[in-house]
């Protein structure tokens, strides 16, 4: 099985995903970019999984959703926390700890 | 395997070409009389706010955070349920420790008043 | 070799494929105006008024008529909204409603002139799954839509939208939970069969969950009385107030499309799909008349309730599901795996 | 084994611990309490010496920790048993010093005190490598916070400076520690044990030896202090309060020249053959610089700290004659710097007193003509410090000269001039401070009592000591001979100078068994190389039957009569020296 | 159309209950705390729901100690119940009981509602003890989230101060990006291993001969880098000081405990158990790893005011440390690296219990400056924090030392003597805070009037009201002090008689087998 080009499409999200967190200013995008970045390993789990064939890499992949999810909700929670409060939304405007 | 995901394929296309089709119809065969009111967004005959940045409520974060826990619900019974009767007395009580947990928070998101809107 | 999820085997040659999936577009396609002439014609009725009958026999083709005066209107848009996400949002809807219709099983595999095919799109090991998968995909639709139109109507509307659609998808997930336990399988085919197999469609065992999955498929239909991302009232059109001609149409089709494949996929999942009930084992052709009939029936009720109740106020629609429908779909997860396990 | 070791060594730390939770002025009376207590069991050691027998005596072994093989064993032999009583009286001595003033928070002061005692008696005693750079730096804790809490100005810059300094060192010593411990278990098969007996038994091979040996060294000539390895003296030594002070430059830095002959020497014998002109030059440079820098200072206490400077250098350099007689010297000398220090930062502390608080020579003068007293004492310690003849300091400096000479004339000759820059500032400090002009703020008057009561004992002690240096070099000759020998092997030069050690090795030589005296490391008796077994303590009692015990003056190393007084008991089967029936020793000391 | 599975009959895995137990003990109570804290009542609140948490942890730590000496494979080798497992859970079950105590009275479980504050903190801690269990690459990664993501949530718990939300924002981004990289290097790993048991790994490292595959090498190399995300080891530190200052004191304990405990933990059982057979290749890498992280730690430490940052640092460069006991993947290196663990845990809860203290007593008593004079005045305080400095910079007679001796012994024997050499470095250059912090405490008032401040020490506490030491007669909750008296005294007693601890840690490191 051509398992490398699911692994080079996988390492593109990847970095896209890693990108992203690194340059991007709103939180949100860097969440969703976390997000990119999970996606792109959970693509590589399957990937990997049936070129094995066995389903280690698919129970993983679901497990890795559940926690991408919950990763995505207590960023948002945060994220409305840090609204609510009428902080700036902009992880570079966010300088009380001299990040 | 992944052929049999082809005719989905054709179906997306020929949604696709519809839905293009009618957006650009009017393009094509509607008339063309321009007049600048016409492209202010609706406001109920007042003179029009054009305002670019909406905001989500606060409220709508909190039910997107509850749909994305509660979705992994399902998320995991749906293995679990494919393989109940194979599994067997070990699935049910795995179904019924994960359910509880998810009563629990339940009723924790009841009771903190995540679930009333006012 | 393990794999967890059931592979699924069989498929037809390409060039099948692609005929079937353009009979059944086309077919699934023709049912849509029917629905939307019945809508208004049994609103008649029931409002005790005659409904639209001026367009050809009884009215007949009233929907065409509709459809040719919004594609020759003039295309414009708010300045306020974002040209390309404005143009796509509709496409979406539209692409999301189609692509469910290929995972309806109108019958099973029969032999055509000597070749084997499948009466469906797709039947793949994770039918279910793609359902929601694009039912979840349509919440971007809408969102979209009301999003990049610029309009506070709009937005609003698509807020509302958002989150009656993500509040009822988990219930409705939840609902189709216990089918699949009882069937053992995701794949919809298969789901039907199983039926034919315990002799007895899914609705009497799960008759709960077949009450939370038709009313979480009203709320993802944003029909009443759950429309209230479209309620005219308060919001002019809700998220496509914005909208007119080809993106209104398209709006348009792709709810009513909804309508039908939904209709369809709950009678496969609790109505036995082509199965006739009391046994009665038609010869094959007949069994995609079955579906349509069933997708029929149950159209009519989503008419029958829009005629009948009013519409919920948006706490009632939210508290609604999430403090009853969820619970009471959760406990007929459980209830179901016991009784599952236990036989 | 005995406990008696641990008893005396956890003593001052008990007491101040007591003391510490005590009010008002309890906490110093306990204090005086504890280091006397221990100073009485320095003494009983020092009087039940068994001065003929060989290696450790009062062992105490006990595994400690023994995951990483180290132990808690402690021994006194002739390079410590000094070095102990002179850390106990010079504690003593601080102690009752101490009392003498009110001090702010005196209950954790005593306890620092206490505990620094105990940290400094551990370092001395340790007989295990990790147990001696345990307590090596723990000696620093209780003068870091004594000198925090009740220091000078500027002391936290000062202090700092000062732990950093060593602690580098010491903590460049514990890498080397262990290096030693795992590579000298790495060629046996054996767990790794620090044991020092141990370690000597296994040996390391050259090229670890060398950068053991430095670090190590690094450690030790921090702590002397010796160039250049001195930046921290000169502020450490303005911020410390004096009696910390007395007690720093006159025992902690003699734990660090111990050091060189308890771990470097015997451990590291190759790579202190080939050190041996580096430390020698650094030693030199120390002795100079030191005495250079004590002439130029106009402050006291840097006089006083330049010239300990100088001092350890002398010390430094018996020990690296890798000599007998220049380790005896590096420990007589020891001893007697410590012995000075004490008085001398008392006499500083009285002068600063009577020139209005002022430490600077300049600001003193004229006080010897109302205190006649305490010039008397201040002459006497002068003349010690500057290694009058008849004191024994002078003794020490003579020793190490003569182990240096016999080995590096050139060196030893050079060394010479700094006994004689001795005189030069330790007279300059004497004259400036008690003739001359009256200074300025001049308040002079002589020697309270209480004052009398701490620094006559100890200018006593001086005398006695000058007077009859033999006691200490008595106990001590073995043990560096058997010190210096493995390092003097390498140098290719005969083991030993004092005729005991050198029959020793001469019989050893001949033997086909081994070269050196086994030891055997749990109990700390001798191992009958004949045999391979240890020889029995209580069968060492009697004569053994092979044949007549030979007696031998160990100061000559000719045969002599049976009872000579001072004389050792050898039995000649074995080439090992037995307890004398005659003398009726006993083993093991019951105070 | 068949489903090949759907036929075939499953057996569900064997589950250990016993061995669960200290797991379930931690998720049982977390649910319980979290519906407690729904009652209105005040006492129930604020001191039955501690409480309850308390009883939890210890009711965890008990089985913990039942099941000393088991060596068994939970729920089908996804998880292993060893001496190493139950050691680090005793020291997870201490830092829970500390800050459980450290807690009671702070104001940040009062701002996030008692049930959940203290129901996360189970939360997180059964996900430690998922972690140092896991033996398989899910239950790792499903472990290091259920620690990781209580614990964004408790770092932004005290709502109203600005660096919590943020602190916890900036936790959460961080941490996700760490999971992230380590995810994708286990999916290489599977990948390249085709399974993700740790043991089937390593044979089949050692079986099919894979070890110089692209696939396996860039997965662990991912590995390491997402672990040393975890463990806050240079150059992926950056987050920690920020985090530790803007999360509520008594969680900074928690995390700069218990989580590098939980991924110095993992860390060893991931490359001693399933990657050993490819352990020339990253040995070296993370020796170098450690060297950068100990010199890095170190000297960011030195310019720091406030302690919790200090801390931070210094946590950083003790990361550095304990991988020395995982380079050397030997027996004596991951006994070192426990040992130490213990001691680096003993230290730093002493360490913070004094800084929560001193912050109910004044509002800058994170700051250095506030300690001036706490040695006179609370030496009760004074005391504990004085032996965390020493411990931590390694004085003799404390745990510290003896765990860096341990380390460094270690390192020699793996023939990696320079990185013992970088550890030495490393606490030498860490002088230069750790005493600052105890001169600061123990210095007596100035003799001169005029001399405002000594010179040397970081400026004085900022002149507010009630600022002066006479001033603050707020006292300490004494829960605090009592956990500061206890750990600052199992410091000396540690570095005392360290046997037992040593005993502990060899059965740990036994329960590793395979090691080099």
């Amino acid at each position: 099985m051509a398992i490398g080009w699911y692994l080079a499409v996988s390492v593109i999200i990847f970095c896209i995903g890693l990108s992203g967190v690194l340059v991007r200013r709103n939180p949100l995008v860097i969440l969703l970019c976390l997000e990119l970045m999970l996606n792109a390993a959970n693509l590589a789990l399957i990937a990997f999984s049936r070129m094995h064939g066995n389903g280690d890499g698919q129970i993983f992949a679901i497990i890795v959703m559940v926690v991408a999810a919950c990763e995505v909700t207590v960023g948002l929670g945060l994220i409305v926390a840090i609204y609510r409060r009428k902080l700036p939304i902009d992880v570079d405007e966010l300088k009380a700890l001299n990040g | 395997m992944l052929r049999s995901y082809l005719p989905a394929l054709v179906f997306v296309l020929l949604g696709a070409g519809i839905g293009t089709l009618f957006a650009f119809a009017n393009r094509m065969l509607g008339t063309k009389r321009r007049v600048p009111h016409k492209a202010d967004p609706y406001e109920c005959g007042l003179p029009s706010e054009v305002k670019h940045n909406f905001k989500f409520g606060i409220s709508f974060y909190l039910i997107a955070m509850l749909f994305i826990l509660f979705d992994l619900e399902v998320v995991f019974l749906f293995p679990v349920a494919l393989q109940l009767a194979s599994f067997g007395t070990f699935a049910l009580i795995e179904i019924g420790v994960f359910i509880t947990l998810l009563a629990v928070a339940f009723v924790y998101v009841w009771r903190r008043g995540a679930l009333s809107w006012t | 070799m393990t794999t967890v999820l059931a592979e699924v085997g069989f498929y037809e040659p390409v060039w099948i494929q692609i005929l079937k999936a353009l009979v059944i577009f086309a077919v699934g396609l023709q049912i849509v105006p029917i629905v939307l002439l019945a809508e208004r014609k049994i609103l008649g009725r029931f409002q005790q008024r005659y409904g639209p009958n001026r367009v050809g026999p009884f009215g007949a083709l009233q929907p065409l008529a509709d459809i040719g005066k919004l594609l020759w209107k003039e295309e414009f848009r708010p300045k306020t909204s974002i040209g390309f996400l404005f143009v796509l949002a509709p496409i979406i809807s539209i692409i999301t409603a189609t692509a469910t219709l290929a995972a309806v099983p109108f019958g099973n595999v029969v032999d055509i002139f000597g070749e084997p095919v499948g009466l469906y799109g797709i039947d793949v090991n994770i039918g279910i799954l793609y359902v929601f998968a694009f039912g979840a995909i349509a919440f971007y639709g809408l969102v979209l839509g009301g999003w990049a139109s610029g309009s506070k109507y709009s937005f609003l509307g698509a807020m509302r939208a958002a989150a009656q659609l993500i509040s009822y998808e988990v219930a409705g997930g939840l609902a189709v939970v216990g089918v699949v336990m009882m069937a053992g399988s995701l794949s919809l085919t298969e789901i039907v069969e199983a039926q034919a197999a315990d002799g007895m469609w899914f609705v009497v065992p799960q008759f709960v969950g077949f009450l939370v999955f038709l009313t979480a498929a009203f709320a993802e239909t944003n029909r009443a009385p759950f429309d209230l991302a479209e309620a005219d009232a308060e919001l002019v059109g809700g998220y496509n107030t914005e909208y007119g001609g080809g993106g209104f149409a398209t709006y348009f089709m792709a709810e009513y499309l909804n309508i039908v494949v939904l209709s369809a996929i709950t009678a496969t999942l609790f109505l036995g799909g082509w199965l006739l009930p009391f046994g009665i084992d038609p010869p094959t052709w007949v069994d995609p008349l079955v579906v349509i009939a069933k997708i029929g029936a149950l159209s009519f009720f989503f008419i029958w309730i829009r005629a009948t109740l009013p519409r919920l106020r948006y706490d009632q629609l939210m508290s609604f599901g999430w403090k009853i429908l969820l619970p009471l779909a959760t406990i007929n997860t459980l209830v179901t795996a016991i009784l599952v396990v236990v036989w | 084994m005995t406990l008696h070791l641990s008893i005396m060594l956890w003593l001052p730390a008990a007491f101040a611990l007591l003391g510490a939770l005590l009010p008002g002025k309890l906490p110093g009376r306990i204090a005086i309490l504890g280091s006397l207590l221990t100073l009485a069991y320095a003494v009983v050691y020092v009087v039940d010496f068994d001065t003929g027998k060989d290696g450790l005596q009062y062992l105490t072994d006990e595994a400690w920790i023994e995951a990483l093989g180290i132990n808690y064993k402690l021994g006194i032999d002739g390079l410590n048993l000094f070095l102990i009583l002179l850390t106990a009286l010079l504690w003593f001595g601080a102690t009752l010093w101490a009392n003498l003033k009110e001090w702010e928070h005196a209950r954790t002061f005593f306890l620092w005190l206490g505990i620094g005692e105990t940290a400094v008696l551990g370092a001395l005693l340790a007989q295990d490598l990790a147990l001696f750079v345990v307590f090596f730096d723990l000696m620093l804790v209780p003068f870091f916070f004594i000198t925090v809490g009740w220091g000078g100005k500027d002391r936290v810059p000062a202090v700092t400076k000062l732990v950093i300094y060593t602690l580098v060192g010491s903590l460049l010593m514990l890498t080397a520690a262990v290096a030693t411990g795992v590579l000298a278990a790495e060629g046996t098969g054996n767990p790794v044990d620090f044991d020092l007996s141990v370690i000597q038994a296994s040996g390391l091979s050259e090229g670890s030896q060398k950068w053991i040996f430095l670090f190590f060294a690094a450690a030790f000539l921090v702590k002397m202090p010796a160039v250049p390895l001195h930046g921290w003296l000169p502020d450490g030594y303005s911020a410390m309060p004096l009696p910390a002070l007395a007690l720093f430059s006159g025992v902690l830095s003699k734990v660090a020249a111990y050091g060189f002959l308890r771990i470097s020497l015997p451990l590291f014998p190759d790579a202190a053959a080939d050190f041996q002109e580096l430390m020698l030059i650094l030693a030199l440079v120390s002795i100079l610089y030191g005495s250079v820098m004590a002439f130029s200072q106009t402050n006291a206490r840097l006089i006083l700290g330049y010239s300990s400077i100088a001092q350890l250098g002398f010390i430094t350099l018996g020990i690296f004659a890798i000599e007998g007689t220049g380790a005896q010297g590096a420990i007589l000398q020891s001893v007697n710097h410590g012995l000075v220090t004490l008085p001398a930062m008392f006499i500083l502390a009285l002068l600063a007193a009577r020139a209005g608080g002022s430490e600077d020579i300049r600001d003193m003068g004229g006080i010897a003509f109302k205190a006649p007293v305490l010039a008397v004492f201040f002459v006497i310690t002068t003349f010690a410090l500057l290694a009058m003849p008849g004191s024994s300091n002078f003794v020490g400096e003579f020793l190490i000269l003569l182990g240096v000479f016999k080995t590096q004339m050139a060196i030893a000759i050079i060394a010479s001039i700094g006994v004689v820059l001795a005189s030069v500032y330790a007279l300059r400090l004497f004259i400036r401070a008690m003739h001359n002009r009256v200074g300025a703020d001049v308040d002079s008057r002589d020697l309270s009592l209480a004052d009398g009561v701490i620094l006559v004992p100890v200018v006593l002690l001086i005398i006695a000591f000058g007077l009859y240096p033999q006691l200490a070099l008595e106990r001590g000759e073995k043990a560096t001979a058997a010190v210096v020998a493995p390092a003097r092997a390498i140098l290719g030069e005969p083991t030993g100078n004092y005729g005991l050690a050198e029959e020793e090795a001469e019989a050893a030589a001949e033997e086909p068994a081994g070269a050196a005296p086994q030891i055997d490391p749990t109990t700390g008796q001798p191992i009958d190389p004949a045999t391979g077994q240890t020889a029995d303590p209580s069968a060492q009692g009697a004569p053994p039957a092979g044949g007549e015990l030979i007696y031998v003056d160990p100061t000559s190393g000719q045969q002599v009569a049976p009872g000579t007084p001072g004389a050792i008991a050898i039995d000649p089967a074995t080439g090992q020296p037995v307890e004398d029936p005659a003398a009726g020793a006993v083993n093991e000391v019951t105070p | 159309m068949t489903t090949l599975l759907a036929q075939a009959k499953i057996e569900g895995p064997e589950i250990d209950w016993a061995g669960l137990s200290p797991l379930i003990a931690l998720i049982g109570g977390s649910v319980i705390v979290l519906l407690l804290g729904l009652f209105r009542a005040r006492p129930v609140r604020e001191h039955l729901v501690p409480f309850v948490a308390l009883a939890a942890i210890g009711a965890a730590l008990g089985l913990t100690i039942w099941q000393w000496g088991e060596n068994v494979d939970l729920i089908r080798g996804a998880m292993r119940l060893d001496d190493l497992t139950l050691a680090l859970t005793g020291l997870f079950c201490a830092a829970g009981i500390a800050t459980v105590l450290l807690s009671w009275r702070h104001i940040a479980p009062r701002e996030s509602a008692h049930g959940e504050f203290y129901s996360l903190l189970l939360a997180s801690l059964a996900g430690m003890v998922v972690l140092v269990g896991a033996t398989d690459l899910i239950t790792l990664f499903l472990g290091l989230e259920l620690l990781s993501i209580p614990l964004y949530v408790l770092c932004a718990t005290e709502m109203r101060r600005e660096g919590a939300l943020e602190s916890g924002l900036k936790y959460l981004i961080i941490g996700s990006v760490g999971s992230a990289t380590l995810l994708f290097g286990t999916a290489f790993i599977y990948g390249a291993a085709g399974s993700t048991n740790f043991a089937e790994i390593a044979a089949a490292i050692a079986d099919e001969g894979i070890s110089d595959s692209a696939l396996l090498l860039t997965g662990v190399g991912l590995a390491v880098i997402g672990l040393a995300f975890k463990a806050s080891v240079a150059p992926f530190h950056q987050w920690t000081p920020d985090v530790y200052e803007g999360a509520p004191t008594p969680v900074t304990a928690f995390m700069a405990v218990a989580t590098k405990v939980a991924a110095i933990g993992i860390t060893l059982r991931l490359f001693d158990v399933a990657l050993i057979g490819v352990s020339d290749v990253w040995q070296p890498a993370i020796a170098i790893l450690a060297a950068i992280t100990i010199i890095v730690g170190n000297v960011g430490a030195l310019g720091q005011s406030s302690l919790k940052r200090m801390l931070a640092y210094s946590g950083v460069a003790q990361a550095g440390y304990l991988l020395a006991g995982v380079v050397v993947a030997s027996q004596a290196g991951v006994e070192a690296a426990v040992f130490y663990l213990a001691a680096y845990t003993v230290m730093n809860l002493a360490a913070f219990a004094v800084i929560v203290a001193r912050q109910a007593q004044r509002p800058d008593g994170d700051d250095i400056g506030a300690l001036r004079g706490l040695g006179t005045e609370r030496p009760l305080l004074a005391w504990p924090l004085t032996l965390a400095m020493l411990g931590l910079a390694g004085f003799p007679l404390t745990a510290g030392f003896i765990g860096k001796f341990a380390l460094i012994q270690a390192s020699v024997e793996g023939d990696y003597t320079w990185l013992g050499v970088m550890i030495v470095i490393g606490s030498m250059i860490s002088l230069g805070y750790y005493l600052k912090v105890v001169a600061t405490m123990w210095m007596t008032s100035s003799p001169e009037p005029g001399e405002a401040k000594p010179a040397g020490i970081a400026p004085g506490p900022p002149v507010m009201a009630g600022g002066s030491p006479e001033a603050d007669d707020a006292r300490a909750p004494w829960e605090v002090v009592l956990v500061g008296g206890v750990f600052g005294l199992l410091i000396l007693a540690i570095g005392v008689y360290p046997q037992p601890l040593f005993d502990l840690a060899q059965d740990a490191a036994a329960s590793l087998s395979g090691l080099l």
